[in-house]
């Protein structure tokens, strides 16, 4: 059915999380005003999601199977916590690295695209390493979305933009734009 | 009817499971941090200005949290906020006067004399760089705005004579203007010091009124007429010195007929030289 | 923002937040699992008769049906299928006749996966109809592969060997070829592949024209799990 | 690559602004007459002003020490006429600022006639003492940076001078003191140069000369007697030939280190005028007090080229070139790539001034400013390989401390990113400001 | 007194602090199922229900709940009424679940409604609680339906299925595909912007007339 | 006081100028478009001067629609509002309904241009965000293409055109498919000839290579353009077709095809070296030259539209601020790349 190649593919750009699917909207308006920021947060979210497939994949074929109807409640439940418990190790191992991504953790995890990631790759019955793939593409997304975003807020300061429309509008349209331009990827590797 | 069942104890079993290792997680990898340095920074306005004297919120919530800084040296904070930190670190707020930006000109368009025409980038210390910005007094304000673009605040205005207007009940006293101003013309004072001298020319008698017809020309009266040491000439300009004499009066600024030391109450520029100028 | 002045600053004992949490797990799961058990009933039905009528579109004449799955080398009746085990459905008439398979499939398309349900007559090696379940093409454009009727009646009686070919609009000729959409060929050529790669897959499974299961219950199979 | 680069014998990028040097480049160097006011600002060069040691009053005689050095990066002051002490004080100067300045009254019948003695026995001095005595004869770079030219010699420990390099370039557009210099006093320039060289123990001296002045290339040639240790390089016409590193550049082939000095790849630069004002005083006592001046532009009666006593007034000098026609705007001390636009024909004129020009309507008029669209015309411009278009942008949006990162501070302001730029964006000026405001911006004391 | 209060936090939410204008909160939801009006309100009516219930919830159990764990209290609350609402809604009118598809249990993670509990209803009796719930939901359905209705009226030429311009309209079809949600709101946020603007303007010239006229 | 001194002008140095501005520099592409605009008309008759003159229209009401009061018009002088809407017209398709092409040429200045505080600020390409727009709004009418005139002559109006305001086409019963669609869908290869010389299907202005071309040398000889923006994604795409070719020849199309067919030289020549949108820095044109090149390849030969050329523009115009930041040139003296 679905190759790995194209489920990479797919999540990266063509049905990029942030620009198609409208998931983690909040950081990606809230943090994308500098570039490094939005690489290190778009970093740690890859992480969380490759943390987020393999709980998801571990709850699905051990615990959901028995309990389909707490799938929501163990999801958040487990990945908030396996988060929780990876940020306090990452703390107390490296505070360089807890410095650099770990601060962001908290932040990520109760954003949607993590959740979404968990319910989208279980709708789609993906197997152990599909759901990995998947991660991988979304993160990675994820990430390239944000660091576009950061890079051009950044210049947009620059720019005299009106007054009024400064702020979170100029940001959604800006990531308006950047979904159109993303819709050049539609079909990608899908007909060859 | 089983899940009546298994959906309780998963739910329990999760629940004890993380709970657990959250708990063991917590006491084994926890880092020392004193807990109140967060949440006193997020009691600070989270502005990052500077105005304490520190490089930023965090630093000056960690010397707080220390003891070493008072709450009330940020000046930006709201007073409940200040007396909400205090609380929180049951220390003395500290007491500090509130502090206003005060300009040292009052030659705006109409009085002071523009001896050439400025062309170029609309800020004052790059028309600074361009022979002075063609301004007569090379001390006085260019009146493009600077300040009104550094205040964080949104506490500046230029008026329509081209002189900032702060706006005192907005002010927080955080050195931006200060620092924007090329020609150092913002000072900051206690709001209660009435007494102020709003030029900056160190010339004196007509080498000054001819560059603007308001500049001190340092006659002295202003001197005379206060109380004894309350104020000085220095380099042709008044120095108000409260520690020196008192007290202040506004009998000194009566006969000063160039308005260069006034007695403000609230905004300066408020009277009606301006305000008619405004009009024109 | 936290008003953190006045939180309590005693920090209560790690049992008392095991249990918090355990007690708020305990009423949470009862109360999930009381709206589970009670709206479980509808929910079946609601799949069941959403299946049983696309199966019934895909394959005309059909009035009954079972779910068949592929189980050490024959093709089985079960009540359910299992997670990851593909499943085709049986379609019977009146007379508990077998008419055709109900084909699940699902395929990338121009914008997402396509997932469809096509109806297979061995027999004469036709697709005899063609049920998109979900997609997310664009509007306008792709969305004609539902919603154009000429192109999903393309599907009525094509032939499937050996493949299904999609061509320009207008010149169809052989009995296995479909007139692509002017304007979503890319969508259409999904459609034709996806059923394509599909008939592959299963070609080996399926027993011999005449020799198919037989109809086991009078009741249709609930479909649970099987999506 | 390398090689080919090495084959060009030139700096890369840089502009080719029309040179407009016909109007002055064959008028012979002329004296305007001494006139009434003069205004020695005691701060002429880079550095500490100098300190005043006359008072009201006084009287005072050309060439008289009238200000001592105010410390090392300092120089004398010598009154520039015979006349009076009217006043010390703050007086208008070329940046439009009130400074410190001694205004003398030049003495209506005196002759003004400075001696031209024996010189000073250059040789016999010691290092010390040579550095000191350019310091008190208050020569300072006349090349337009104004910088003490004493300091430039006195090499720390450690770096060796292998050359003396003679800029002769005269880049700008309009002037033509250094030019008019090198044709009509060639030996007094070798003489200078000679000096330097042996004081500095360089092995030789370079004389770089834009190629757009043949007669002074040959003029030069033929005084150099054979066997000196001097050569004329010919340079490729190209704006700015004459800054110090393009010029290292292009006769060397080396970049000097950005933040470094030339000194540190072994080489002194100085300006010809500077070099003939060593050799005036110690060949001939006379020690700086007047200059060559280009009086040029469109709005100028009379183009010239004068010897000018230093702190006469702007006004005084137009006056000798027949005055301004109607119509003119703007006037400029120094080149107009460079310059200084002044406010008041009041302003004196300084060491540091190589010339007055005038514009007028027609040159004034066509700066219309446009948004920058990135056309990358001023990165393609800029010697030093800037990013003018975002250091503009940037300091716009008044964000100094992040232009740090694209190396505001290795601007040399030579303009050529706002000569090319189509928008006529006021990118100097933009980076000077963020220049001044990330150097002199007052910090709140913490 | 009372009363007036509750009102105040119910007409806070609606227009002054708007969950998604002014507070630019639950962006998630707000547009990924604004492509029609029918998905908007039914996302709106979801939201609802969600937050008020444990807005009730928290704010009635807020002195029971230690400080440490209130956050996956909270958690575990919201996700129960959540898939109380997944499943009601699949039950109730399966075609609209299949439309919202994964978008109702995320609703866990939107941002509004575990801020809402954080901010409000942990510190606020019942009352005032469900009030500011009520006011805050209401003001997100409100945000939601608007958005919809445009996308669906532009992209669709319809609002909720009823055609409106006759069966020749040419659908913006943008409107339905992720860009035109992003610049939808987007100018809206701009047209919200320029309101508040205006009466800014109009609130400083008062005040400058007022000061002038001493 | 003696006699009057002028009133000077003070204005930081240097003084002197170049002499190109910015409007001249706006004006000199448009000149440079002109041979392809006259073609245009020659090929697609009267519709072509309807849909350019709509789009024109369209970007100047926005234009002048959004600019300040006071500074109302002053924007319009530079002439950069009409060469967007110029280059929007050129790559419409010439059966447009011109309705459609006007609201093209407003959104693209009003979206693409005014809000980010007018020109030079803004990040994307105006006259390709219209397009984009377009293309994303009315996908039917955005890939509806009509053969050029054959009869009919000059005066001859597609039907199409004429579609009302907010109506539905009544899709031109002649639509043909473009050399990329036809190469894409059908494996179906046009003659070069054809390509270059514009008898083809296709936008108003990409039928023409060669006249493309021509004006593109003139604005380099103008300087107006960065050579290596259209150099190096006419590099890349040959590289990457001749590189695809070695795998099949047959399946692939082949350099010159992938070169002349479609928006390439329209895209690469005036739009990828918009200077606003693309990198200043030269090492950043040949990055941002080679992603186009690369983008407009991948989407032609492994996506799902026939024709990618905008959408890779628009991407790179996205990566430009990455771009332009990591590719600061070396300062002079400074050994390494600074930052
Ligand atoms: C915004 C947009 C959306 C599109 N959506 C689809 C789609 O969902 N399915 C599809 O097959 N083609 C879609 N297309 C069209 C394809 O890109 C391609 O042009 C078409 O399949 C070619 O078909 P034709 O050769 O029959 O015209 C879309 C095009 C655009 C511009
Ligand atoms: C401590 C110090 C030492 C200097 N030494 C030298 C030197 O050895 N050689 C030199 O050419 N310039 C020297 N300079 C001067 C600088 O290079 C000066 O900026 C330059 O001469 C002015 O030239 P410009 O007109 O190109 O800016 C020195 C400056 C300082 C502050
Ligand atoms: C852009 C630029 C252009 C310059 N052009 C000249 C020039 O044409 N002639 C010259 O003598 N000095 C020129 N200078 C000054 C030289 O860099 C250098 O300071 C001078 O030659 C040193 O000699 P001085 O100290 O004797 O003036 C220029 C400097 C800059 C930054
Ligand atoms: C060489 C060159 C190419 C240009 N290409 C475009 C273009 O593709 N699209 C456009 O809207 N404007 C183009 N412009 C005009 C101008 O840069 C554009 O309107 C700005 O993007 C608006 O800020 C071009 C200008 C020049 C000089
Ligand atoms: S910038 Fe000046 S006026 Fe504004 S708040 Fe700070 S001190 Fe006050
Ligand atoms: S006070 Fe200073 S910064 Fe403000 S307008 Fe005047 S000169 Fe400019
Ligand atoms: S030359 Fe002018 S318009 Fe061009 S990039 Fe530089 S600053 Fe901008
Ligand atoms: S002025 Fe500065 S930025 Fe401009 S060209 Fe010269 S060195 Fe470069
Ligand atoms: S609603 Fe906040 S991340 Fe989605």
């Amino acid at each position: 059915m679905d190759n790995l190649p194209w489920i990479f593919i797919s999540a990266l750009l063509v049905n990029n999380f942030v620009l198609t699917y409208f998931l983690g909207l909040c950081p990606f308006l809230g943090v994308s005003n500098s570039l490094e920021t939005s690489a290190r947060l778009g970093l740690a979210t890859t992480f969380v999601m490759l943390v987020t497939a393999v709980c998801a994949w571990v709850l699905n074929t051990y615990v959901l199977i028995h309990a389909p109807y707490l799938r929501l409640i163990c999801f958040i439940v487990v990945i908030a916590s396996t988060v929780q418990f990876i940020e306090m190790l990452i703390k107390k191992l490296s505070p360089a690295l807890f410095r650099a991504m770990g601060i962001f953790l908290p932040l990520i995890t109760t954003n949607c695209a993590i959740l979404g990631l968990a319910i989208f790759a279980t709708n789609r019955g993906y197997g152990f390493w599909e759901g990995i793939v998947y991660a991988l593409g979304a993160g990675i997304g994820f990430t390239l979305a944000l660091v576009l975003l950061a890079g051009l807020r950044e210049e947009a300061e620059l720019s005299s933009i009106p007054k009024l429309i400064q702020g979170t509008a100029m940001n959604l349209i800006i990531a308006g734009i950047l979904s159109m331009a993303f819709m050049g990827f539609a079909g990608l590797f899908s007909s060859t | 009817m089983n899940s009546l069942l298994v959906a309780p104890a998963i739910m329990v079993g999760i629940g004890l499971f993380f709970g657990t290792i959250l708990a063991i997680a917590q006491r084994f990898l926890k880092v020392d941090e004193d807990p109140r340095i967060e949440v006193t920074n997020e009691l600070l306005p989270g502005t990052n200005c500077g105005a304490c004297g520190q490089p930023g919120c965090l630093p000056f919530a960690e010397k707080l949290v220390a003891g070493t800084v008072d709450p009330s040296q940020c000046t930006v904070s709201t007073k409940e906020n200040i007396e909400q930190i205090a609380e929180f670190l049951e220390v003395d707020a500290g007491s500090q006067e509130k502090l206003v930006s005060r300009l040292r000109c009052n030659g705006g368009g109409l009085q002071a004399h523009q001896i050439a025409e400025y062309q170029g980038f609309e800020g004052c210390r790059a028309a600074a760089m361009v022979s002075g910005g063609g301004k007569g007094c090379s001390w006085g304000c260019l009146g493009l705005g600077d300040c009104e673009v550094a205040c964080t605040f949104d506490a500046i205005h230029m008026n329509k004579n081209g002189l900032p207007q702060v706006d005192t009940e907005k002010c927080r006293a955080c050195p931006d203007c200060v620092a924007a101003c090329p020609r150092d013309l913002f000072e900051l004072v206690p709001l209660s010091q009435n007494l102020f001298v709003q030029c900056n020319i160190p010339l004196a008698g007509e080498a000054a009124t001819q560059l603007c017809s308001v500049a001190c020309d340092a006659c002295g009266k202003c001197v005379a007429d206060a109380a004894p040491g309350l104020i000085r000439m220095e380099n042709n300009l008044p120095v108000i010195d409260y520690s020196a004499g008192g007290p202040a009066a506004p009998e000194a600024v009566f006969r000063c007929a160039t308005r260069s030391i006034v007695w403000l109450e609230g905004e300066q520029f408020q009277d009606q030289e301006s305000r008619k100028a405004g009009g024109v | 923002m936290t008003a953190g002045a006045n939180r309590e600053t005693v920090t209560p004992s790690s049992l008392r937040l095991v249990l918090t949490l355990a007690i708020a797990g305990l009423i949470s799961g009862i109360a999930i699992i009381g709206i589970y058990e009670s709206t479980l009933p509808t929910i079946t039905a609601n799949k069941a008769r959403e299946l049983r009528e696309a199966v019934f579109k895909v394959l005309p004449g059909v009035s009954q049906m079972q779910a068949l799955v592929y189980r050490d080398g024959e093709l089985v009746v079960v009540e359910e299928a299992k997670k990851d085990e593909p499943v085709v459905y049986g379609g019977y008439d009146d007379s508990r006749e077998f008419v055709g398979y109900a084909v699940p499939a699902a395929g990338p398309g121009f914008q997402d996966t396509i997932a469809i349900l096509y109806g297979y007559q061995p027999a004469q090696k036709l697709v005899v109809g063609m049920e998109v379940l979900e997609s997310r093409e664009t509007p306008g454009l792709g969305d004609k592969i539902y919603k154009d009727a000429e192109f999903v009646g393309g599907f009525s009686a094509l032939s499937i060997d050996p493949e299904i070919v999609a061509v320009k609009k207008g010149t169809s000729s052989n009995a296995n070829e479909i007139d692509a959409i002017t304007g979503a060929t890319i969508s259409s050529k999904a459609i034709v592949r996806i059923i394509n790669e599909t008939h592959t897959a299963w070609s080996g499974k399926l027993p011999a024209p005449g020799s198919e299961p037989s109809i086991k219950a009078s009741e249709p199979t609930s479909a649970e799990g099987g999506q | 690559m390398r090689a080919f680069r090495r084959l060009r014998r030139n700096f890369e990028h840089g502009v080719h602004p029309a040179h407009f040097k016909e109007q002055t480049a064959d008028l012979p160097i002329q004296r305007v007459p001494f006139g009434k006011d003069y205004v020695m600002p005691l701060g002429q060069h880079i550095g500490v002003p100098a300190q005043a040691i006359v008072t009201a009053g006084e009287r005072v005689t050309r060439g008289q020490l009238i200000a001592e050095p105010g410390g090392f990066v300092s120089t004398g002051l010598h009154s520039p006429v015979t006349g009076t002490v009217r006043e010390i004080g703050d007086f208008r100067g070329v940046d439009g600022r009130f400074a410190p300045a001694i205004a003398i009254e030049a003495d209506a019948f005196a002759t003004q006639q400075v001696d031209a003695g024996d010189g000073i026995d250059w040789e016999a001095l010691s290092l010390e003492e040579f550095i000191k005595a350019v310091q008190m004869a208050g020569i300072v770079g006349m090349g337009g940076a104004a910088f003490p030219a004493h300091v430039k010699l006195s090499v720390p420990d450690g770096v060796t001078i292998r050359h003396l390099l003679i800029n002769g370039a005269e880049c700008e557009p309009y002037l033509t003191t250094d030019h008019r210099l090198m044709l009509e006093r060639p030996e007094a320039l070798l003489e200078g140069a000679e000096i330097m060289r042996q004081k500095l123990g360089a092995e030789e001296t370079v004389i770089g000369i834009e190629a757009n002045k043949p007669d002074a290339i040959k003029i030069i040639q033929q005084h150099i007697a054979p066997g000196d240790p001097v050569r004329v390089v010919p340079l490729k016409v190209k704006y700015p030939q004459g800054a110090e590193k393009m010029m290292i550049k292009s006769v060397f082939n080396v970049e000097v280190p950005a933040g470094q000095l030339p000194r540190d790849v072994g080489v002194n630069v100085n300006n010809v005028g500077t070099i003939v004002a060593i050799a005036d005083y110690f060949l001939r006592g006379i020690p700086l007090i007047e200059r060559v001046v280009t009086v040029a532009g469109p709005g100028v009666t009379y183009p010239a080229n004068l010897i000018v006593p230093l702190g006469t007034p702007v006004r005084d000098v137009v006056k000798f070139c027949g005055g301004l026609k109607p119509g003119t705007r703007e006037m400029i001390m120094g080149g107009p790539m460079m310059g200084r636009p002044i406010a008041s024909l009041d302003v004196p004129i300084l060491k540091g001034c190589s010339g007055v020009l005038v514009f007028t309507e027609a040159e004034t008029a066509r700066r219309k400013e446009y948004p920058c669209i990135s056309c990358g015309r001023c990165l393609e411009a800029c010697p030093y390989f800037l990013n003018p278009s975002r250091l503009a942008r940037l300091s716009k949006a008044r964000m100094f401390d992040e232009m740090k990162a694209y190396n505001v501070f290795d601007c040399v302001e030579c303009g050529c990113c706002t000569f090319a730029c189509p928008s006529n964006i006021p990118i100097v000026q933009l980076i000077r400001t963020a220049k001044d405001d990330l150097t002199h911006r007052k910090e709140p004391d913490a | 007194m009372k009363n007036n209060q509750s009102y105040e936090e119910f007409i806070k939410g609606v227009w002054r602090d708007n969950p998604v204008f002014a507070q630019v909160l639950g962006m998630c939801p707000m547009l990924a199922v604004t492509n029609s009006a029918v998905n908007a309100v039914a996302m709106g009516m979801a939201t609802f229900f969600v937050l008020v219930g444990s807005s009730f919830l928290v704010s009635s159990f807020r002195n029971w709940i230690p400080k440490q764990v209130r956050i996956s209290c909270f958690i575990i609350i919201i996700a129960t009424f959540v898939t109380i609402a997944d499943y009601t809604l699949l039950a109730l009118v399966p075609k609209v679940h299949k439309e919202l598809g994964a978008f109702i249990p995320l609703i866990v993670a939107n941002c509004l409604i575990l801020g809402r509990q954080e901010a409000f209803a942990s510190r606020y009796p019942t009352r005032l609680a469900v009030m500011d719930a009520v006011g805050m939901a209401t003001g997100f359905l409100l945000a939601l339906f608007s958005l919809g209705a445009v996308r669906e009226i532009l992209g669709d030429g319809a609002l909720f299925g009823v055609k409106l311009f006759g069966a020749n309209f040419e659908p913006w079809v943008i409107m339905i595909l992720p860009p035109g949600g992003f610049l939808t709101l987007g100018v809206i946020l701009l047209f919200f912007n320029w309101f508040k603007f205006k009466k800014d303007e109009f609130l400083e010239d008062v005040a400058e007339a007022e000061r002038s006229g001493h | 006081m003696k006699q009057r001194d002028p009133d000077l002008l003070l204005f930081h140095a240097p003084l002197l100028r170049q002499g190109m501005t910015t409007p001249k520099a706006m004006r000199d592409v448009l000149l440079a478009l002109a041979p392809a605009t006259l073609a245009s008309m020659w090929f697609f008759g009267l519709s072509a001067v309807l849909i350019l003159a709509s789009c024109i229209g369209g970007a100047v009401a926005a234009e002048w629609l959004f600019a300040d009061r006071q500074a109302r018009g002053e924007s319009l002088r530079d002439a950069s509002c009409v060469l967007t809407g110029l280059l929007l017209g050129l790559t419409l398709p010439p059966g447009l309904p011109l309705w459609m092409a006007f609201l093209g040429g407003f959104i693209g200045i009003a979206l693409g241009k005014v809000i980010w505080g007018g020109l030079g600020q803004n990040l994307f390409n105006p006259a390709l965000l219209g397009r984009a727009f377009l293309l994303a709004t009315f996908p039917i009418a955005m890939t509806t293409w009509v053969p050029a005139v054959t009869d009919g002559g000059f005066l001859q109006v597609y039907p199409g055109n004429l579609a009302l305001p907010f109506m539905q086409v009544q899709i031109d019963a002649m639509s043909s498919a473009t050399p990329l669609g036809l190469m894409k869908f059908e494996q179906e290869v046009t003659p070069l000839t054809n390509l270059m010389f514009g008898k083809t299907t296709g936008s108003l202005g990409e039928t023409s290579g060669l006249l493309l071309l021509l004006g593109g040398v003139f604005l380099w000889l103008r300087r107006d353009l960065d050579w290596r923006i259209p150099v190096s994604i006419l590099v890349t795409v040959v590289v990457f077709s001749a590189i695809l070719g070695l795998f099949d020849a047959d399946r692939f199309p082949s350099p010159l095809f992938s070169v002349f067919s479609g928006g390439l030289l329209l895209g690469a020549i005036y739009m990828a070296t918009d200077p606003v949108t693309s990198p200043v820095t030269p090492k950043g044109a040949w990055i941002f030259g080679i992603g186009t090149g690369v983008l407009v390849m991948l989407i032609r030969v492994f996506g799902g539209l026939p024709e990618g050329v905008m959408y890779a523009i628009l991407l790179m115009n996205a990566a430009t601020p990455l771009i332009d930041r990591y590719t600061q040139p070396r300062v002079f003296g400074r050994g390494g790349d600074s930052q």
